[in-house]
């Protein structure tokens, strides 16, 4: 198993992705922005961070770098894409995935854990049964996600939502329980086909279990195991 | 040189969190006659002699604005 | 040479740029002539307070700055320790007061780039950032402002470059009303083999500077508005304020750290106050050599610069590189990668001079040492201050005092809700304090606790590193001598409860305007304070910041000499934290608690008073309880530590619980009045608890150091309840001290 | 109801990342013709009719633009 983890002018948690995935036992090497060759990855992953300072709006330069071509033919061609906060933020400008990440709703950064629900999606990034609550930590000033309302009807009648936030008991506050304002509590998405997946929480900080806990390995452990079947 | 200013705001819908906020703030300061705050971009791009405007929208398509989220409007600046 | 100053116009000048007469006339004896424009405005921001430390080098002197693991002490950008198995740390505190104080978010973010660069600068790569703030009392719609502004300033910037701010500490006081304190501090981590000089060297070689272009932002900047006190005109000053740009910083730290992976480089500066004149004039000296610069080939952001514009502009996000022209090549093409415009603005000489030109016109022409050590060092006149005697002399303990379970109980909950005191989770929920996966003990305990490694790149260690920063400004207002050494022994004792040995100290000595002789007595005492504290536990000063003219309209803030302290542990694993673990577990209180309320938040709270004597500072006492603890805790004896500070034993003991998530049964048995036991901010103790099994082990060490301790309880229940008291349940404590700086802050 | 638009700039001086990155971005997508591109705010106000100028001006000083850094221009929108 082998991820390729893209490096755009500020990102800044390719490291923290390169060793998760070493500490769950998988390979992961970087992918220069300005590649165009992605032979030889299993899965590539858009990590976390500033990309281009995140200016004009987060996401948009980024996604006209040389890879990013490649990546939507990668994902064309089912190969698995993961998107990590500011890859999530990414991916929503390319247009893998649909609708947009607004500022949070309060105007603040949010550092923090937050419990977050599997919900009964056809992702490829997630086995967990439907109801698991994982503890991951959120760390975005845009992470409010929006979409219109037949691309939410889309997304929850195809299975494409993957993670709400929740209450710490598991329950959604009446007025909603994202801590960004999100719509309908939404903190992951993927695409029709499953294979692109992104999501505004970093599962990469909660592998090593000297430093946060466990509760993000079941992303890459997933999809590790769907592909060693598909082999 | 030619000169175009741009203005980007939020479509219709679509809750714009420093908009709402400043509402709130300035309503709260004593300003009650305040019925809505929109907050969006203001860009001014200088470009060549001669570049048309429909240019300018390419690239309000593709990198300054969002449209799944914002609409533009551009307005050539005379005198320039 | 372009004589473009007339003789008779070039001494008034000199004073409006902040030169003093006999400094100009020093400055003509070296030139023997009437200085350029250029030079004027290159040698009056040299000799500033800001850049030439005139008024405080000589007091600095009495600092510690040696010890067996200092590999950099003083002097260079930051300092640097040795941590084991080859790795090393730099770490260096800065002021921004002034800047932010104008417009707080882009002053703090600024301030936090600033001292990155510093740490880049030396070779190692940003590990970790905190932040020392005060301001006035949140009651006022400005210092919410500045607060708010401040806190996502240091967010905005720190997050975007991906290094994680994990502590740091604030304090709000109508001390600090006109003038706020932002002190960023932050640390790198390095192999020992790369550890790089800000040095010129070899004729012949070239300057490169690196990063975003120059502009007229920030001319006579962060140097002239921080060597001058605050007025009302003080706004006036604003288009000095820089806007921030972390990506570019971003892009500048892995540029510079792969060009001096790939030993391209002879040397490394970053600009910082006063800009090229500091960077380029420190690193020539240092190195012996002159340089020569042409300002033609800045890139310049705006049309028509002149050149002492170039020379002395303040635009952030630049370094400066000195290399061998046949590294050239390869050095840009690094800078390319990263998408950073880097240009050859001048070569290094022989000839010991700092010539600029702009194109083939020589614009200024002067000894390069000069501007960097030739400025007059002073010995201002000190003279303890008048309000001493009259506060000193203050009893607080004859003034009427709560008594009573409720009356008691009510004053422990309104300690909890102090903004001084409540939860810091509004401020660090604002800061990315994960990234680099090396955060072991997050914000919100005694000390940040990081594991040493290079995530992601390969190497991990089992080691750790432990930092704190501390100050109580009142303390040493009442008394700066044991006031500063108060601030280093509470940030070790920090350290220490998380299971760090004290390594070395950065500090940021935030004081009024050093001309007045009562200002320069506290910064004196401070000073002597902090050293013989580091004396005492063998800790050195190994790089810090003078932050002078903090005053407003006339009247100084508190002396605020802010200690970072550093402390290494052998194995992170073996790291202790404040929470309360398990039912059943003994509490100890290690160290003794007298009747010292001077200073004191309690003091503050009940009565709006900040009078009396601080508490007394057994500097051997401190040394041995911390030893207990820090021996219990590698035992694996303690549980959990947590050193009394402001609040007291009362809040301390509040504190574990709400961690926890657990009650305590806590006996008194001191022959203290209530409020004191309770509320007393008795220095040298720390509350530990241990299994009922190792309850012995832990007295028999108290016992071996000769230090008193005290059984107080157990852990348990639903509440924290001292016997015969006051008694309050454990989510009646959460609601006061969890929401309560949101809670000041939504005050309209 | 009386509608105002509002303009926010940097003062003159004043570096502007996000201009500085916007106009390189467009350089590389291949829009040569960029010189210089300058992001800033445009703010909608909708206040009760009547509001006078001046007292946008004082929303505007107090919060909605920061006067230290920051300059604006205000135009009232006709036949609102
Ligand atoms: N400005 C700040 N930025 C980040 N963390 C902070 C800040 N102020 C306080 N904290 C964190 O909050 C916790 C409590 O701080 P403080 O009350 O100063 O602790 P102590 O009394 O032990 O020195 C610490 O973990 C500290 O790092
Ligand atoms: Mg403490």
């Amino acid at each position: 198993m082998r991820f390729g983890v893209v490096i755009f002018p500020g990102s800044n948690c390719e490291q923290d992705v390169i060793h998760a995935a070493n500490t769950l036992g998988y390979e992961a090497e970087f992918v220069w922005h300005g590649s165009t060759d992605l032979s030889g990855f299993d899965a590539i992953v858009l990590p976390g961070g500033f990309s281009y300072g995140d200016y004009i709006r987060c996401g948009a330069v980024a996604r006209f770098s040389p890879v990013m071509a490649e990546v939507i033919r990668f994902a064309g061609r089912g190969g698995p894409v993961l998107g990590i906060c500011n890859g999530f933020q990414i991916l929503a400008e390319a247009h893998l995935l649909p609708g947009a990440l607004l500022r949070n709703r309060g105007l603040k950064f949010i550092c923090r854990e937050a419990t977050l629900k599997v919900e009964p999606s056809i992702c490829q990034w997630l086995d967990e049964p439907a109801g698991t609550l994982l503890r991951i930590p959120i760390n975005h000033n845009e992470g409010n996600y929006i979409c219109d309302e037949e691309t939410l009807a889309r997304l929850n009648g195809n299975g494409q939502v993957v993670l709400r936030y929740c209450e710490p008991d598991g329950t959604r506050a009446d007025g909603g329980s994202a801590p960004n304002g999100a719509l309908d509590d939404i903190a992951g998405i993927c695409n029709e086909r499953g294979n692109v997946f992104g999501l505004m929480p970093h599962p990469e900080r909660v592998v090593d279990p000297a430093v946060g806990g466990t509760d993000g390995a079941a992303i890459f452990t997933a999809i590790a195991r769907r592909l060693a079947e598909v082999v | 040189m030619a000169r175009f200013q741009i203005f980007v705001t939020y479509k219709k819908g679509i809750f714009d969190p420093p908009g709402a906020t400043a509402e709130r703030a300035l309503v709260s300061l004593g300003y009650d006659e305040v019925s809505s705050v929109k907050i969006g971009k203001f860009i001014q791009l200088e470009v060549a002699d001669g570049t048309p405007e429909a240019r300018v929208r390419e690239m309000c398509d593709k990198l300054l604005a969002n449209p799944v989220i914002e609409e533009y409007r551009i307005e050539t600046v005379e005198g320039a | 040479m372009r004589d473009d100053l007339k003789p008779e116009l070039a001494p008034k000048l000199a004073v409006e740029l902040g030169l003093k007469p006999d400094e100009y006339e020093k400055v003509v004896a070296i030139l023997g002539r009437t200085p350029s424009l250029t030079e004027l405005y290159m040698y009056s921001l040299m000799w500033s307070e800001h850049c030439s430390y005139k008024h405080s080098r000589k007091a600095l002197r009495m600092f510690p700055t040696e010890g067996d693991h200092v590999l950099q002490g003083p002097g260079e950008n930051a300092g640097v320790i040795g941590v084991g198995d080859g790795w090393a740390l730099a770490f260096k505190m800065e002021s921004h007061n002034h800047p932010s104080a104008i417009e707080p978010y882009q002053g703090a973010a600024t301030g936090v780039g600033g001292i990155i660069r510093d740490i880049f600068t030396m070779g190692a790569r940003p590990i970790a950032s905190l932040n020392s703030l005060r301001f006035g009392t949140l009651d006022k719609p400005r210092q919410r402002y500045l607060f708010e502004g401040a806190v996502a300033g240091i967010g905005g910037y720190g997050n975007c470059l991906g290094v994680p701010t994990v502590g740091g500490e604030v304090y709000f006081d109508e001390a600090y009303e006109g003038n706020c304190l932002i002190n960023a501090m932050s640390l790198g981590l390095m192999r020992e083999e790369n550890l790089t000089s800000a040095t010129a060297s070899g004729a012949g070689n070239l300057v490169l500077l690196i990063g975003s272009t120059t502009g007229r932002d920030g001319i006579g900047g962060a140097s002239t508005l921080a060597s001058q006190e605050f007025d009302e005109k003080a706004e006036d000053k604003r288009p000095s304020v820089q806007v921030g740009d972390p990506f570019e910083e971003k892009l500048l730290i892995e540029a510079c750290l792969e060009l001096l992976d790939e030993k391209l480089l002879v040397g490394l500066g970053d600009l910082g106050a006063a800009g090229l004149t500091s960077s380029a004039s420190e690193m020539a000296s240092r190195g012996g050599v002159g340089l020569d610069i042409d300002v033609t080939k800045i890139p310049a952001r705006e049309d028509a610069m002149k050149p002492f514009e170039f020379m002395v502009s303040e635009s952030q996000e630049r370094m400066l590189a000195v290399l061998v022209p046949e590294n050239l090549d390869a050095a840009q093409a690094v800078c390319e990668k990263w998408g950073l415009r880097s240009t050859v603005i001048g070569t290094v000489t022989d000839t010991g001079r700092f010539v600029v030109r702009e194109g083939d016109e020589i614009v200024a022409d002067m000894p390069a040492a000069t501007l960097a050590h030739d400025a007059p060092i002073y010995d201002p006149a000190k003279t303890r201050p008048a309000y001493l005697d009259e506060v000193q002399a203050f009893d607080p303990t004859m003034l009427d005092h709560p008594d009573g379970e409720d009356a008691l109980g009510d004053v422990l909950l309104a300690l909890l809700a102090s903004p001084n005191i409540c939860s810091r989770r509004w401020i660090w929920q604002q800061y990315d304090h994960q990234v680099m996966l090396n955060t072991v003990v997050l914000p919100g305990g005694d000390a940040a606790v990081l594991r040493i490694g290079d995530t992601g790149r390969g190497a991990m260690t089992t080691r750790g590193v432990a930092v704190s920063s501390d100050c109580n400004g009142r303390y040493c207002y009442l008394d700066p001598y044991v006031g500063a050494q108060i601030a280093f022994a509470e940030a070790a004792r920090n350290v220490v409860c998380s299971g760090g040995h004290p390594a070395a100290i950065t500090d940021c000595l935030n004081f009024g305007n050093p001309e007045k002789p009562e200002v320069f007595w506290t910064f004196h005492e401070s000073v002597r304070g902090l050293s013989d504290a580091c004396r005492a536990f063998g800790v050195p000063v190994i790089s810090g910041n003078v932050s002078f003219y903090n005053e407003s309209f006339g009247s100084p803030i508190y002396p605020t000499p802010t200690v970072g302290m550093v402390g290494v542990l052998d194995d992170v694993s073996k790291h202790c934290t404040m929470s309360f673990k398990s039912e059943g577990d003994v509490i100890f209180l290690l160290g003794e608690t007298e009747n010292e309320i001077g200073g004191s938040e309690y003091l503050k709270l009940t009565h709006g008073i900040v009078s009396g004597r601080p508490p007394v500072l057994d500097l051997d006492l401190e040394q041995a309880v911390q030893a207990t603890v820090l021996d219990a805790i590698e035992a694996g004896i303690a549980r959990s530590a947590h050193d009394c500070s402001e609040g007291g034993l009362a809040v301390t003991l509040a504190e574990c619980c709400i961690a926890g998530g657990l009650g305590a049964d806590i006996h008194l048995e001191d022959d203290l009045p209530a409020y004191a036991s309770l509320f007393s901010e008795s220095q040298s103790r720390i509350v530990v608890t241990t299994t009922p099994d190792d309850a012995e082990r832990l007295v028999a060490l108290a016992i071996a150091y000769e230090i008193p301790y005290t059984v107080l309880g157990t852990v348990g229940g639903e509440s924290l309840s001292f016997e015969g008291v006051a008694g309050l349940t454990l989510a009646n404590l959460r609601r006061a001290w969890e929401p309560a700086l949101e809670k000041a802050l939504a005050a309209e």
